[in-house]
């Protein structure tokens, strides 16, 4: 099943659970979704629980907001996560201070759902990926799930879960394959980290489509030098799985931590902010950091191949941060 | 555009003593909450309502018990008409653990969820959207009562308001919009602010039903939302209804409030007080100067007493810092976020934050 | 409000061979766009036009050389219309050295600054408070122009553009908004988007003037964009107009176009097309069929040639990967940066990017 | 001069020197500015050039993006940062898009200036440090003084710059006292970090109010036990002067990275990643990082002490940086 099929049926599962479950967005009903995630449903559930809004994020996202705050669990769609700047305001300025805010006597499960990445010619204001603008706040959980199994199992731990969760897809991840469990109590749960692949030689730590990279060059770096690369799916950056990070860091001693967005100011900063601090005895070599060039993205497909984080980027960083070639 | 509620009977004299008293708890209260501003004991922004006691009991006078509110920040006047009792206001204001928002939310957070009062919010336009969620989850749920919504006459220009209008309008969301014109966004005038100053006609751009009230007239006010109400209950019909209102004290505590208008302007409003305009009714309906006085005489005896109450309410603990930050269940979720954590992350205590 | 204009003369008949010739010139282009996006020369999101041709050139023409444009992504037709030749479009879309955003923008950002077409946004209604500030530098100039600045029908439910609305009628700026209402903003018709539909009915909620054009009419279009704008110019009197037209292909390439409409109702717009309204216009003149033919085989023969010419353009070289980014002189500020910087970094060519 | 006073010079200054400019943002003209800041522009540059503006943020934010396209020099104000949010679009997918994006044909000479911080009671939704969010985009610059004299020096370069420059003051700051050159020419140039202290057992890294913290906890930790930190003001986070942090932890081999804001995924996570890899044989322990405690800030005073990076956990952070109590 894709994890476009597995985002669909953690949908349609909630959706015939939990009466308060319903789903809201831009063209989630007659256009089946911008990228079909909610292919269907609209027959299946009806314009209620499949709700197709008008083109204005800061006024839906704040519906969901509200209708959360008396107990529905909405599923807001964003059609891409650059689209959700400008309803900024109502998720980490409204929907994360609830719960702390009013001393613990509201809630707000919403669950807000978006693709984030770059890489189909999308150009400068398409191409973004804000993970840790959300990451960054207390009072939200934010999960992005690499496989079909984890986008299933993720998507249905925030939409049960009490309190707001941003669920990350990623544009290029939809159409990946994998199993998927049928058994609609399968739950993922919010802040575990997985062990995609084991590995002595060096700790690859990535969330979302950059594990689905990291996943290949290990293999390239296995198949060609012999190199073991153990890759962390991160799944969660908050709650952000250290624990198992840092087990992984201090049996291989060398960390390199990726991500499709910028570096700076970044993900990936957290992260080796964080390793050096947990593995510091443990490191032989300071973390290495990857991510996409620091322009907005250019259009030109040269130009932007040139720029993401792909795998002759990707192999030379590994290979960087085992020393067998300049950083 | 009249309609008569079939589900209420309207008093013919809205002004009752009852009423005079609650809008004179809110004066009362906020003149004090000033006083202790100055003492120290409150802190931060602190926006006093005083002038606009009409409009707001007249507002929480039309709500039924399961009708919901929302509102800005200028909040103490809504809390105290919707029923939070002054202690817990005070309280709050204080920082203390008995606020109704637990100390956690100060002058511009108040909250009842009993009452179905769900804040008090602090980013002008912030709760608009907000109330349309509100009023979407009583469709969902069939409930066939309405969302009540303040904003201010400054908020009519942020975007997320025609957001929240046009899927109000298109959902047909029970969702009445009060704008509390009180002529001024902190220093700017409403003719300096929007190209269209009669506020409510911009509700017509949605196909929303728009009026007018003058918000110091407390019968003219209830009626009117009253019946704005009552039609979103019953016919799902949204509707803006701005308030002509004004605040004699500056935009906050910290504000003087003469920079942008002069003392005449302000001592013209003060003539027509909606406090006084209530006495003199009360007298003309034949209730007795000595009542009067002694229901002015309790509003202060209340106010000292919330202030007793609240001195002597315990501060939150620092261990509870983050309390109901997270649901529930949320602790083992957080566990293993420590390792390579910021320093001062252990010094400080999580639990109920993270939902233990 | 219809107002001669005292700058310029009007065509009696707009239909003009030059201006049946343009709006040919961009059928045709997207035409081709959308074959060679099937060739894989072409990525990313791709809007077509076609069947809006009429309001494009209508709009285009009305602008005198220094009056300022700005669009949203569904750019190619007002780039074209603004004297952008089809190569410097072509090669844009094919992410070249010459295209007119050099290779970084494609199909939704392009751009002409020598012609003051000012891009070219892909954030529905981004382009919207720009425009307001594109206008406010005119008036503090005291340049006697306008600004021309399009959005979608389904633009008009963002926040931002209300803000921009209220601004331009606040501040009396020379600006005038031109809805290109094609019936859906993707699968969405305005119906179920717009709780007033009569979109140019959201001005009068700032007081500004709004109305509605057959935007297929060529000649009433370019007469209502051209008044609007004088009034624009010479008033400071900011505009809405609603242009009613309609899409013939998919939202983007991507798009069939199908699921929320039916071939039908495609039909229906097709049989009334702007290209073949003003084709029977000059026959009715007097144009001969030869001339006509000449035409259309002109504008094919110059797509072709833009073909050729982005096909022969070399890509931009991957040491440019972040030309403009910073204004020169920026590389100074950015050179003690690097020490610690994330690995990558250094491996990419950033001097001309940091303004080197 | 205060703070305050310095950055009204610069405004005058900038005003009196280049007609381009001029001043836009809610209450900064009749009102004098929210915080003063603007006191007495209106009256002496009129209407058109100190601007009072309706409360849309995202309308004016907006503008000041297209009149800078064409030329002019908006230095617009923005009450707090937390009300940046409603417009982040504009900033981060406008703005900072302009010169890449369109090929370097166009620039956008846009100043934003708002102060970030918290510590006034003023609780969830108006307590916050933001600036990583802006820091993270390429194509924008983020300069944020903690002196009157960087006050005046970089608000005016940031005037003069040819780029979008976010220019992040502080609540707190505005009454600080310090010498401000008064030659109109001072300019402090962006992009340089400034050793505010000069010491040799550890490096504080700091921008915005903390530096004042730090100044005042590294004064205290030489006083009372004689050890000498050395403070590094950042000055200006995009770009990121790392060089001469670098420079300081290789004399100090220990750094503590401190800010007003959340620490995770925060300015310190960039600093602490790119310290560990600039100084990994350097560093004689972890980098360790403090922040405001990871909650809503809470309204009651005694909870919002605790929750800030205040004297007494910096001071217990810079001793567990020098392994002198435990982290
Ligand atoms: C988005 C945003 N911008 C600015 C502010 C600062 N601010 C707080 S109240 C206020 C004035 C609001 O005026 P109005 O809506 O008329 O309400 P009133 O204070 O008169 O009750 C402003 C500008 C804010 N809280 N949120
Ligand atoms: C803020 C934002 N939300 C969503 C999108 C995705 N999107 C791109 S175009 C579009 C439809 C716009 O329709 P309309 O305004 O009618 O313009 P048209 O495409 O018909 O020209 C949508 C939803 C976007 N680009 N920006
Ligand atoms: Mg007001
Ligand atoms: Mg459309």
């Amino acid at each position: 099943m894709t994890y476009r099929e597995a985002l669909r049926l953690a949908l349609r599962e909630e959706l015939a659970r939990d009466e308060r479950v319903f789903v809201m967005g831009e063209e989630v009903g007659v256009f089946d979704g911008a990228y079909k995630v909610t292919a269907g449903l609209l027959d299946e559930f009806g314009p209620d629980r499949v709700r197709d809004t008008p083109i204005s994020e800061e006024g839906f996202v704040g519906a969901g907001v509200g209708a959360a705050m008396l107990g529905e669990r909405p599923v807001v769609e964003i059609m891409t996560l650059n689209f959700l700047l400008v309803a900024m305001d109502q998720v980490v300025n409204h929907a994360a201070k609830i719960g702390a805010m009013f001393g613990g006597q509201v809630r707000c499960p919403l669950v807000i759902r978006t693709p984030n990445g770059a890489g189909n010619q999308l150009t400068a204001q398409h191409s973004q990926s804000f993970d840790q603008y959300f990451a960054h706040v207390p009072g939200l959980k934010v999960v992005a799930p690499a496989t079909p199994a984890d986008a299933k199992g993720l998507l249905k731990s925030a939409i049960r879960d009490d309190d707001p969760v941003l669920v990350l897809e990623n544009l290029r991840i939809y159409t990946e394959k994998g199993e998927v469990p049928l058994d609609p109590e399968h739950l993922t749960p919010i802040g575990r980290a997985r062990v995609a692949r084991q590995g002595r030689d060096l700790t690859i730590v990535a969330h979302s489509y950059a594990v689905v990279r990291a996943l290949a060059v290990a293999e390239k770096l296995a198949r060609e030098r012999g190199l073991e690369a153990e890759v962390i799916d991160l799944r969660s950056l908050r709650p952000l799985d250290m624990e198992t990070v840092a087990a992984s860091v201090a049996k291989t001693n060398r960390a390199l931590c990726v991500e499709e967005g910028w570096p700076t100011y970044g993900v990936t900063a957290e992260l080796a902010a964080r390793v050096q601090h947990a593995c510091f005895d443990d490191l032989d070599a300071p973390v290495e950091r990857l991510g996409m060039a620091e322009v907005p993205l250019p259009y030109a497909k040269s130009l932007e191949t040139a720029a993401l984080p792909n795998e002759a980027r990707l192999e030379r960083a590994a290979l960087a941060t085992l020393e067998l070639v300049p950083a | 555009m009249t309609t008569t509620s079939p589900r209420k009977r309207r008093t013919k004299d809205s002004v009752t003593t009852d009423r005079y008293a609650r809008m004179l708890l809110i004066r009362e209260l906020e003149t004090e909450a000033e006083r202790q501003y100055k003492l120290a004991r409150i802190g931060g922004y602190c926006h006093l309502s005083s002038g606009q006691e009409a409009i707001t009991i007249a507002a929480a006078d039309a709500l039924e018990p399961d009708d919901v509110l929302v509102t800005g920040y200028r909040s103490h006047g809504f809390a105290l008409a919707r029923g939070v009792s002054p202690e817990a206001v005070m309280a709050e204001l204080f920082g203390r653990r008995s606020g109704c928002a637990h100390g956690r939310g100060g002058s511009m957070h108040l909250l009842d969820v009993e009452r179905r009062y769900f804040g008090g919010w602090g980013i002008v336009a912030g709760q608009l959207p907000i109330a349309t969620g509100l009023a979407l989850s009583l469709v969902r749920r069939g409930s066939e009562q309405a969302v009540l919504c303040e904003l201010g006459d400054g908020a009519v220009n942020m975007g997320a308001w025609h957001e929240a209008l046009n899927l109000a309008g298109l959902w047909h969301l029970p969702v009445v919009f009060l704008i509390v014109n009180n002529e001024y966004g902190m220093g700017t005038s409403v003719q300096r602010a929007s190209a269209e100053p009669e506020l409510y006609r911009r509700a017509a751009a949605f196909r929303i039903h728009g009026e007018r009230v003058d918000g110091d007239d407390l019968e003219a006010s209830l009626e009117t939302c009253q019946r704005l109400l009552d039609l979103a209950r019953r016919e799902r019909r949204p509707a803006v209804l701005e308030a002509l209102t004004y605040r004699y004290r500056g935009h906050s505590v910290a504000d003087a409030g003469l920079a942008y208008r002069t003392r005449e302007e302000i001592a013209r409003h003060e003539a027509a007080d909606p406090l006084k305009r209530a006495r003199a009714a009360l007298l003309d309906q034949g209730v007795g100067e000595d009542e009067l006085e002694a229901i002015e005489r309790q509003a202060r005896e209340r106010v000292e007493a919330a202030v007793e109450y609240a001195l002597a309410d315990p501060e939150p603990e620092v261990s509870e810092l983050a309390v109901g930050m997270h649901a529930p269940g949320s602790a083992e979720q957080f566990e293993r976020m420590r390792p390579g954590s910021p320093f001062g992350e252990l010094e400080l205590t999580f639990g109920a934050g993270l939902g233990r």
